[in-house]
């Protein structure tokens, strides 16, 4: 991008590329990418909140505040961690059962794949980077979790829910991180999907009231509950 | 006759490229490129030929023929060319080619699709006159077109340039966070067929090899997920999907030449070098203009006069921030170029506008295999002086 | 949807303001040229000259000729209604009224936007003997609501459709015209009861006392 | 594949869609599937958004069937109407530029002969007549030159169908069609002709008519194509909105033009047909 001080699509709350922020949306038409903006991905040990690095103790504090206090908190399993493709995998996918079990309302919604599916996907089913927003507003999900999910497809899909929805975005990243979601951490393996777990646990324990305490444990969409009917007759 | 393959011990990129013990070599651009891809433990080079450009290839197909590369073929055209390199570098392989002037045009499609389709690899560019009037002769004009493509792009400036950002192309197009094509250009024959001095570490080290599975996109090779990986973008909005799919696709790639900035300061010494920073009156070039500059800045020094150099190294992404720092002083600012179009003073005025009072001089810029004397050079900084008669 | 004419009837109504003395203009967009994919069309009716090209990103008025977009999602955008301006109208073709959710029936409230639910597939068989008709209908109950294009007009921009030097949207349309024709014989009976539905679908709308404006 | 890239993480089974489910556990990879089982799995290819009554959809269908081991298979496309479906296949889908087919698949080809020289992968094009006979010709012709090792699958359904009906190479001569307002000027191209010309190691020419046909001939090109030399299937897949057959009479046309002019055409190499009885018992 040749010179990027004055890119402004559309964005109301924005003040030239120093004090961009990564913000939950609507935040307009079309959003410029957080990197363009001066925005620079974390190093290990550090993490990205809202655009800032910070430490990675506090963006796991964040995170985990943001899971409980926001409506529908759901988790996007990506190709990488949703199907068991070679050692470890599984017992990542474990450790973010784990997670979800902590966060009272939670859901879980899979990244299958990336290819453009006809006619449409069910939104309740599954989230597809060709229009992630329809599941993002039919389950009227306010914050999200993507793990497992190739960085270019989730990189697609940050920016197109931050330009219409107001979905707080967080990337448990494998490799460099997301400038794009408002919280995310780069080289996250198991053991960091674990402290997420913990901190989770943490906030609980101090007094922390989530946003869905009356419904505890993994709720299942309409779709999934479809799934799991026909499985339990047999079919 | 059984082809004793050469044993080459697998290096970090760091040791290659900063720590290793070099020796000097007195050899042409060409056979600078050819000695970097010896070095990058690649998979698959595919070439076709074009003047400056065939050395260059046909010396990395005897690398093939020696067993430093484990596939070459020279294609039907460019477009086959670069399209079978984009299929290769698809499965998860390292992959090379190169091109020149009017080659590089007939496979712009191509090259424009490159970055879209994430597809790491390393296009070297020798640059050349594009027709017409159709000239074998060195102009880089071709560059105007492949900074707006989405590729990386260097403009190296000599020998070692070529045979250092080879090897860095290779590096920086694989980090996960960048995952596009990078392209190194040189300037034909004053580069590619001169001889230079350049320092190369030993041929017996070379680079680890690819690591696709820690790249932004799946790779198509039905052994990591997902199985139905429809990894090129979907065309139109018959499967709902909207128009924000395709812009968010295409900021991804500006966003990953941002990212690569950090790979390019370390493994090219930053994007910029600055000679006399802050100086009045300051050259800005990029390419083997930055050369003749050089010389320019010695001849004036003798006279007396302390004249600064911004060499640019990496075109895109564009060296925004150091740009306006090195100039904050200048009060003019002069851009040789070797095309017709100035499409370096374009992106300098773009980049200084709002940040710079500095005059800066529309060229001096020769074109169509002109070499620059330093003279014109001194001739612009010092107006009033006699250089060119 | 691709197949309700949804790009046949912009072109009309289109054409019907510009034949009415007004400034309008049309924008097709579609996907692959088949029945049931995704089509949107947007049309542009002023007084003065009109400029603005490409997509109605935020729009007066919406015309839905296909109850899925609402109850399946089939929509590009989701809501359907997402950048709809205040004070608006959104008309939508469904035998009965759709149930909306709770958060979108105030959003629409909040916007002051009128929901009106036109029976259009049924008025084009009644009046039309033809479900493809339905653009038609639609056309009809639409120029009410907005008080333009005036019947005559709308008559004449249908006229010069089937019979006129006959606009071919695009390759696939131009198709359908000839097995339509053969249905009807003559493209007189065909534009008859074209009309016939745009006229059920404006007097719909009248007794049902929708307007824009109030 | 390492058939694990079809394994789910155990706990995330519940929460996968039903279309996913039935793909693991009914789907056909590891087995080559015969056409009687047909109905009994789930086939790599079911919803896609092409025209009613098409008969591209269903040669696509059928070649998917045919796939000897859709775990190891990667489909190459273009633009043109076979990728609407192609990129909903339950297979790797590659959709380049148009005219780059037969260079992706030869890049394709030898990258994964690269990383993997133990296990065949078969690597498959499958696109139209302009995209093969006109705008990809050069390279189809040179891949077929250089002996590359994968199969060509035209759907040829004699016009540019998805762009609304313009003349292709392989539109007969005369015939009148967009951009083609006096008619064709030339003849359809003998793309047969010319793979035979450059030595491709087997050639076929059918039409719809015939199910089990359409699955032997794609499995056999797909088969040579791993040891022997480039294989080249060209189909008769009418476009029935361009030349306005009704879609009920898709199969009919399919069988009056099978009759006329695309009688069914098969010819290998003698390598070939060694290979094919040797290696998979196939007279």
């Amino acid at each position: 991008m040749l010179n990027i001080d004055s890119q402004n699509l559309g964005n109301k709350r924005w003040e030239g590329v120093k004090g961009y922020r990564v913000l939950p949306g609507p935040e307009g038409l079309l959003p410029p990418s957080a990197a363009c903006c001066g925005i620079t991905l974390p190093l290990a040990g550090e993490g990205l909140v809202e655009g800032v690095i910070k430490g990675e103790h506090d963006t796991i504090e964040e995170m985990a505040r943001q899971l409980l206090t926001r409506r529908n908190p759901t988790i996007f399993p990506g190709p990488l961690v949703l199907w068991a493709w070679r050692d470890g995998v599984s017992v990542k996918a474990e450790s973010v059962m784990e997670l979800a079990l902590e966060i009272p309302g939670v859901r879980i919604i899979p990244m299958p794949d990336y290819r453009p599916i006809y006619p449409k996907i069910d939104p309740e089913a599954v989230i597809n980077p060709c229009h992630p927003n329809l599941t993002i507003v039919h389950n009227k999900i306010e914050v999200c979790v993507f793990i497992g999910v190739h960085c270019h497809f989730a990189n697609i899909t940050l920016k197109m829910i931050r330009a219409g929805t107001n979905c707080y975005t967080i990337t448990l990243c494998n490799e460099a991180g997301h400038e794009d979601s408002m919280a995310s951490l780069p080289f996250c393996g198991t053991d960091k999907v674990q402290a997420l777990t913990e901190a989770v646990r943490r906030l609980k324990a101090n007094g922390l009231q989530p946003y869905h305490a009356g419904s505890p444990g993994i709720q299942l969409t309409e779709a999934q509950k479809a799934v799991a009917a026909n499985k339990a007759n047999g079919m | 006759m059984e082809l004793i393959k050469p044993q080459q011990k697998v290096v970090s990129p760091e040791y290659l490229l900063f720590e290793a013990p070099r020796t000097k070599a007195f050899i042409t651009g060409s056979e600078a490129a050819s000695e970097a891809v010896k070095r990058a433990n690649v998979d698959i080079a595919i070439a076709y030929p074009i003047t400056p450009q065939s050395e260059t290839m046909q010396r990395v197909g005897d690398l093939f023929g020696q067993g430093y590369i484990r596939d070459y073929y020279r294609a039907e055209d460019e477009v086959g060319a670069f399209s079978a390199i984009s299929g290769a570098s698809r499965t998860g392989v390292r992959c090379m080619t190169a091109s020149s002037g009017p080659g590089l045009m007939r496979g712009i499609e191509v090259i424009a699709s490159w970055p879209g389709h994430r597809v790491p690899l390393v296009f070297l560019i020798m640059c050349r006159v594009i027709n017409a009037p159709l000239s074998i002769q060195p102009d880089n004009q071709e560059l105007d077109f492949m900074i707006s493509s989405g590729n990386i792009v260097f403009h190296a400036e000599n020998h070692q340039d070529f045979f250092d950002w080879t090897l860095a192309g290779f590096i920086i197009s694989e980090k996960c966070e960048v995952t596009l094509p990078v392209a190194v250009a040189v300037d034909g024959f004053f580069v590619t067929h001169a001889r230079g001095w350049v320092e190369m570490p030993s041929s017996e080290l070379k680079l680890p090899m690819r690591d696709c599975y820690r790249e932004a996109v799946p790779m198509i090779d039905n052994e990591n997920p997902p199985i139905r990986i429809a990894r090129d973008a979907p065309i139109q909005k018959s499967n709902f999907i909207s128009y924000q799919m395709h812009a968010s696709w295409q900021q991804e790639i500006h966003a990953a030449q941002e990212r690569s900035r950090r790979w390019i300061s370390k493994y090219l010494n930053g994007l910029v070098e600055v000679v006399n920073p802050g100086a009045e009156i300051m050259i800005v070039a990029s390419g083997s203009a930055v050369s003749q500059s050089r010389e320019a800045l010695l001849q004036a020094e003798v006279m007396g006069h302390r004249i600064g150099l911004v060499k640019i190294k990496s075109l895109r992404p564009f060296p925004v921030e150091e740009l306006r720092e090195a100039c904050k002083n200048a009060k003019r600012i002069i851009v040789p170029e070797f095309n017709c179009s100035g499409w370096l003073n374009r992106e300098i005025r773009a980049t200084l506008y709002n940040h710079s009072q500095a005059e800066i001089t529309p060229g001096p810029r020769v074109f169509g295999g002109i070499t620059m004397p330093t003279e014109l050079i001194l001739q612009w900084i010092f107006q009033d002086a006699e250089y060119c008669r | 949807m691709g197949g309700q004419g949804v790009v046949t009837a912009s072109h009309v109504l289109s054409n019907g303001v510009i034949l009415s003395g007004s400034e309008s203009t049309i924008v097709p967009f579609f996907g692959s040229e088949k029945r049931m994919a995704p089509v949107e069309s947007y049309v542009r009716i002023s007084e003065g000259k009109l400029y603005e090209i490409g997509e109605i990103i935020y729009p007066n008025v919406i015309v839905i000729f296909h109850p899925q977009v609402i109850t399946h999602g089939k929509s590009y955008t989701m809501p359907f209604y997402s950048g709809l301006k205040d004070n608006s109208v959104i008309l939508v073709n469904a035998p009965k009224d759709i149930e909306l959710g709770a958060d979108e029936a105030r959003e629409l409230r909040d916007k002051k936007a009128k929901v009106f639910f036109l029976p259009g597939t049924q008025l084009a068989l009644d009046h039309a003997g033809t479900e493809v008709a339905t653009n038609m209908a639609m056309l009809g109950a639409l120029s009410h609501i907005l008080a333009i294009p005036d019947l005559a007009s709308i008559e004449l921009a249908v006229t010069e459709r089937f019979l006129g030097k006959g606009f071919v949207a695009s390759g696939g349309t131009a198709s359908l015209d000839k097995a339509m024709e053969k249905k009807f014989g003559q493209k007189h009976e065909l534009v008859g009861k074209n009309m016939a539905a745009v006229k059920a679908a404006n007097e719909f709308a009248r007794e049902a006392g929708w307007s824009f404006f109030d | 594949m390492s058939l694990n890239t079809i394994n789910v993480s155990p706990v995330f089974l519940p929460f996968l869609p039903k279309e996913y489910q039935d793909l693991i556990q009914r789907g056909p990879f590891g087995k080559a599937m015969k056409l009687s089982e047909v109905g009994s799995f789930k086939e790599l290819l079911e919803e896609h958004p092409m025209c009613e009554g098409c008969a591209m959809a269903y040669f696509i269908r059928m070649s998917l069937i045919a796939l000897p081991a859709p775990e190891h298979s990667v489909i190459v496309g273009t633009a043109g109407c076979g990728r609407l479906s192609l990129s909903q296949a339950a297979v790797p889908f590659v959709y380049g530029n148009y005219c780059d087919t037969n260079g992706v698949a030869t890049g394709i080809k030898r990258g994964l002969a690269l990383r993997f020289p133990d296990q065949h992968k078969d690597v498959i094009v499958m696109a139209g007549d302009g995209g093969l006979a006109d705008i990809g010709f050069s390279q189809v012709m040179h891949a077929w030159f250089r002996k590359e090792k994968f199969t060509t699958v035209m759907l040829d359904n004699e016009v540019y169908g998805n762009t609304g009906g313009q003349e292709s190479g392989m539109t007969r001569m005369g015939e009148v069609v967009k951009m083609a307002p006096l008619g064709k000027q030339f003849e359809k191209i003998d793309m047969l002709g010319l793979a035979r010309t450059s030595g491709v190691a087997y050639i076929a020419r059918l039409t719809i008519t015939n199910p089990a046909r359409i699955v032997n001939t794609i499995r056999k090109a797909i088969l040579v194509a791993r040891e022997i030399g480039p294989t080249y299937v060209q189909a008769y897949t009418s476009c029935n909105i361009e030349y306005s057959i009704p879609p009920e009479k898709v199969m009919d046309d399919a069988r009056q033009v099978e009759q006329d002019r695309y009688s069914f055409v098969e010819e290998m190499s003698d390598a070939a047909r060694e290979y094919l009885e040797k290696v998979h018992g196939i007279k």
